[in-house]
């Protein structure tokens, strides 16, 4: 299957693209531009920004907070998981938290991240909230379909717990975590911009405010594809990263 | 002959919509709904939550009349949606709120952080506006942006000092933290500015210029009625609350308080032109965006 | 010296095993032979304490080192072969005699040209003597084998049972083998027990006093033990497989 | 490890409750009610909402938008999560999509929402667009684990292709599909939350909206409470669903 | 017949066949034995189609339906027994005709009793016993089986060939059958092919002439292939285990 030409490829996915285009073209001629700009505007203001600077200026800035925020979640959601996963008494306790984190909305949130971290650390506090059951619940999947059989092996062996940990759980809980590193990566980037879209007045989601409050609906699309290409970005990597180091046993 | 029938037929409309926020001049509208009809036309209020909500509906003429921020209407025009302003009914809502009685000038935010609703927002603009025209330079006022709600929450708790608020969040924060003064109100401090006899047009109506076309009569009948009911909510605030407190959730006592600060006067788009052209070129000035990048020319105003 | 008193044991709803008493000798090579799902894993499981007897004890087993040959070669599909041996190593010998372990005894099964492929590049028999070699390579009192020489050719089972006869032989330790062939039991048994079907009982109980080293190999080994077993386990056969 | 007794399962989160509650009574203290109320103050409001039938009328309708749009997401993700695992043709078509859904933030689709779908709908298509990916990625990965084996078995054994999806992939993806759910049915209550805090007036979201502009923390709270409550039941639900129906082979 | 003509083949960086040829007759059965990790499992999975020749040719299994047992039990955990084999049943045969055959090799093999268990509470032995029942089970016109009979007792094991010798006097179809025990082979082929190590080719091709019903099978069945066949196998051995 790895096998599909690299020309293929390549074009599918600009095919769509295309088709995409060219929908949103026809579309956009029906609406006035404050509702759906054409895609000629969105690129005019894409480019504008990166002429200008402002667009790394801001990305730059979301970055940073988005990657804070998916580090710590992933660091502390991966322990967290596997203790969930471990043990029945830990799992009543954490899980209901993990629960928690996961349906209390931004709004709820805000106001506490604020007197609690201050105002530049919400965005970061932000994605760590949003991402952290996304790895957790992953990660205890994974911890329950671990196999029996080897469990079995290294308690006749007499492998210590923490290098059942390393060595026998975290190998098979691998793929689960990577769904769930895979959907909290995307998930980081709107995270982010939401939190700052309505905390900060730097980075992409604040920028995305002051398009809105300006009806300047090309600019709103920019960011937003700004966002979708950071997403796609780190995406493709983790994919490559993944590939490269895992083939060879999975 | 036929001609004359459609028009006898669409004199009157099936009915009204109007679109309002959640915000001080939409309680007259909630006494129109409460009589009922206007002369015998239903109207409909549909509650927007943002702007662009109720932007969409403009441009997709799903509204006849929306209550909407006068620079909003003018950048709305000035992007070719089909609408023209038909009255003004806000004038000046904000206020400089303060913890700290050492602030009673502009001059004395000078180092302080100030926090002001959303970034280019008409609260935004009109603080940077007073800056500006008090002499301090924009670095030495430093502005943080933050949802008008949370603001007054902070405020409350003591743990924001300065900010710029509108009402009824000013009422609020005067109610319930005994430490907050009003240290300036943006209304008066822009009549020091512009004039004695300048007003500060902040939120007004706009009408779909299909609908005033089709149905000149409803509208001013629905003129009339709104500026009615912006009379008697002013004269009697405390009649107005049940409904405001039963409609938008909002305590009747904080309502009425907060009336004493609400400019609501009714004025016809034509009546209001001055004051909004002043307006708007100052807006023009600090920030282009917030307009449309220029001022919208006659057609704007809706003529009586 | 392991005993088994009185153990009783279910598995899901079904009983495996009854009143099931057993005395595994120190220093001897018991082989366990019996119909398929009598409950030999189950006895193996048992001794190495991953299952607890619902009913009855086991003692003897508590301060031995146990190494054990699964049923399943129960490998680390993400380390090589080399790892999979340097896994169960670690914690309990130096680094260096970690790499002398792993060359002696995947040179023994004849995988050390594989010590850096991963498992799944392993057929079939080379992937069980991987799983034997690690029991092997482990420091252990008390060797638990389940079926340790299936999946390979009768030249290499032999020469992996002569190996198994000769380390035993340099380091007398406790085993215990099941196997379905009889002729490893007759190459490496002091003691034969012979299962009935579930519930398993002992249906025969054989000492073999040759001693290993003159256990014949190429020729059928032992041939009036071999037929008595053989005699043991068809009358059983017969009454679970009527038509076979 | 099943067999903990049913006494220290039902103390252990209760005790942490009980903590939880304490710790908020003391903070309390330090703050203004409108910032934190007391544990007492919110407790009252959620007595008073249920007791006047408001939480009722708006839980169910946001109910209803929330299982709208997790049903659809799970309706269409699990094939297209399929598809995406199966072929690198449809994967390099689809993958991309479904980053984009995952990356755009909630005030991008609020404006596209609104024109196409209208204001009513926008909850359930928030809800949608944020589940969608979770549950996709997950059976995309599900998918990448499929052990290859039991595909040898079916093609020499001639299953049709559609009984291979249903009888060998979906089991083997099930475990994967059940962490992605998991994650989904936390999010969604947050994402239907927060789609009525910004677009419509009835629901649960939208009373947050009215709470906070109206500055009673202590109904906001109550909300958020519900809303984890809400949480807490579903994953309970899903949870006990899924050891009834899968203990036999798992 | 099966040809394969001048196959090679690469798996990993190992060289598995190269240069390979064989045909294999139509309605015999021919039994592969060889060195463990020599190249039989890749031999069947290129018949059965499941993997491609690098070079060279295969021919002769286009049309035919195959059924397989393979080198592990390959069942679905989320099924019962019973559901394993209605699993290749359900598209081939009707309801009725599906619910006998199941019946009936279930209980050939001994599993009827299990028929709703799942394969999680089967021993290794019923695990392989199932697999081998599905494969009888599914019509084909050929049958490929790798260590059909491994971890099954000698009495079962016997019980089992002698079943399939039946089936195939019954209605004489193709069989590739790759094993360990020369028994097996002795007892089943028609044509046995001792294979040499990595990569495989072809040491010894015998031809047994002796109807499958005049095999004896308590006593060694055929001395003197038995003899022939374990002295090239061990020669083999001795080049690749020098000391066992
Ligand atoms: N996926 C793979 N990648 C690399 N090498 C492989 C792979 N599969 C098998 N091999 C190698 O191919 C050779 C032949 O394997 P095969 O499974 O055909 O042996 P076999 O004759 O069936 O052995 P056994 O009797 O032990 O099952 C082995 O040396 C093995 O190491
Ligand atoms: N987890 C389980 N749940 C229910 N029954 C089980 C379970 N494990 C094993 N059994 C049953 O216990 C019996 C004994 O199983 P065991 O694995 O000990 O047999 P065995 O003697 O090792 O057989 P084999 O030689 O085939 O490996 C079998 O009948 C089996 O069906
Ligand atoms: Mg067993
Ligand atoms: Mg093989």
């Amino acid at each position: 299957m790895k096998s599909s030409s690299s020309l293929t490829r390549g074009l599918a996915p600009l095919f769509g693209l295309v088709i995409f285009i060219a929908l949103w073209q026809v579309a956009s001629g029906f609406y006035n531009h404050v509702i759906l700009p054409s895609p000629s505007e969105v690129a005019r203001s894409v480019a504008s920004l990166t002429i200008d600077g402002r667009l790394w200026e801001h990305a730059r800035q979301s970055i940073i907070r988005g990657l804070t925020g998916f580090g710590l979640a992933v660091a502390a959601g991966v322990p967290l998981g596997l203790l969930i996963g471990v043990s029945p008494l830990l799992s009543n306790i954490f899980r209901p938290l993990v629960v928690t984190l996961q349906v209390v909305p931004l709004i709820s949130w805000l106001l506490l991240a604020m007197i609690w971290l201050g105002f530049s650390q919400v965005p970061a506090f932000v994605v760590f909230v949003t991402t952290l059951p996304l790895i957790t619940i992953n990660t205890v999947q994974g911890v329950k379909n671990i196999d029996l059989q080897l469990m079995q092996m290294s308690v006749v062996f007499r492998i210590s717990r923490p290098r059942v940990f390393r060595e026998i759980y975290l190998p098979q809980v691998l793929p689960y975590l990577l769904a769930g590193v895979s959907t909290a990566l995307g998930t980081t980037w709107k995270a982010v911009a939401m939190a700052e879209f309505l905390s900060v007045s730097q980075g992409i989601g604040a920028r995305m405010a002051l398009a809105r409050i300006n009806l300047e609906t090309a600019d709103l699309f920019a960011w937003t594809f700004i966002l979708i290409g950071l997403g796609l970005i780190t995406d493709r990597l983790l994919t490559y990263l993944v590939d490269k180091r895992l083939r060879h046993w999975m | 002959k036929d001609a004359n029938v459609k028009k006898q037929a669409a004199a009157a409309p099936e009915k009204i919509v109007v679109q309002a926020p959640l915000a001080p001049p939409t309680a007259p509208l909630y006494k129109i709904l409460k009589d009922g009809q206007v002369n015998g036309v239903k109207v409909e209020l549909i509650v927007y939550k943002s702007v662009e909500e109720a932007t969409t509906r403009v441009v997709k003429g799903e509204a006849d009349l929306t209550v909407l921020p006068v620079n909003v209407a003018a950048k709305l025009y000035n992007k070719q949606a089909d609408i023209s302003l038909a009255n003004v009914s806000t004038w000046g809502i904000l206020s400089l709120v303060t913890t700290d009685k050492q602030v009673q000038n502009w001059q004395d935010l000078k180092g302080k952080e100030l926090y002001v609703g959303a970034q280019g927002s008409t609260p935004d603009v009109l603080t940077q506006y007073f800056i500006h025209k008090n002499n301090i330079q924009a670095s030495e006022v430093k502005l943080a942006y933050l949802s008008s709600p949370e603001i007054a929450q902070l405020m409350i708790n003591g743990i924001v000092k300065y900010a710029v608020l509108p009402e009824p969040q000013t009422t609020q924060v005067l109610m319930k933290n005994s430490e907050a003064v009003v240290a300036r109100d943006f209304y008066t401090d822009w009549q020091a500015f512009e004039g004695g006899a300048a007003r500060l047009p902040q939120a007004g109506m706009v009408v779909r210029n299909e609908f005033a076309r089709t149905y000149p009569k409803a509208l001013s009948d629905f003129q009339n009625a709104y500026k009615n009911a912006m009379e008697w909510t002013v004269a009697s605030p405390a009649e107005a609350a049940p409904l405001v407190e039963s409609n938008m959730s909002m305590p009747a006592a904080v309502f009425v308080k907060s009336m004493e600060r609400t400019h609501l006067t009714f004025a016809t788009g034509a009546q209001a032109k001055g004051d909004v052209n002043t307006y708007l070129a100052r807006l023009l000035d600090i920030s282009p965006e917030m307009v449309g990048g220029k001022l919208p020319d006659e057609k704007f105003f809706l003529t009586d | 010296m392991i005993k088994l008193d009185r153990v009783g044991k279910t598995l899901g709803r079904t009983r495996v095993l009854s009143d099931f008493s057993l005395c595994v000798e120190k220093g001897k090579i018991t082989c366990i032979i019996g119909p398929s799902g009598c409950g030999k894993t189950t006895l193996l499981q048992l001794m190495a304490g991953l299952e607890q007897p619902d009913t009855g004890r086991i003692t003897g087993t508590e301060e031995a080192r146990v190494s054990y040959v699964f049923q399943e070669p129960r490998l680390l599909l993400w380390k090589t072969v080399a790892q999979n041996i340097a896994f169960v190593l670690q914690d309990v010998v130096t680094p260096a005699r970690r790499q002398e372990l792993i060359k002696e005894y995947l040179s023994m099964v004849g995988l050390y040209e594989y010590r850096d492929s991963y498992p799944k590049a392993l057929s079939g028999g080379m992937k069980q003597r991987l799983a034997l070699c690690r029991a092997f390579a482990y420091p252990h009192d008390f060797l638990l084998m389940d079926e340790p020489f299936k999946s390979l050719d009768t030249p290499l089972r032999l020469g992996l049972v002569r190996q198994v006869a000769r380390i035993w032989q340099a380091n007398p330790q406790t085993v215990v083998l099941v196997t379905h062939d009889i002729m490893d039991a007759l190459l490496l048994g002091h003691r034969v027990i012979v299962l009935s079907a579930r519930p398993a009982a002992i249906l025969d109980d054989i000492r073999i006093d040759v001693p290993l080293a003159q256990r014949n190999v190429v020729q059928e080994p032992l041939p009036g033990y071999h037929a008595r077993m053989l005699a043991v386990l068809e009358a059983e056969n017969k009454k679970s497989f009527p038509n076979l």
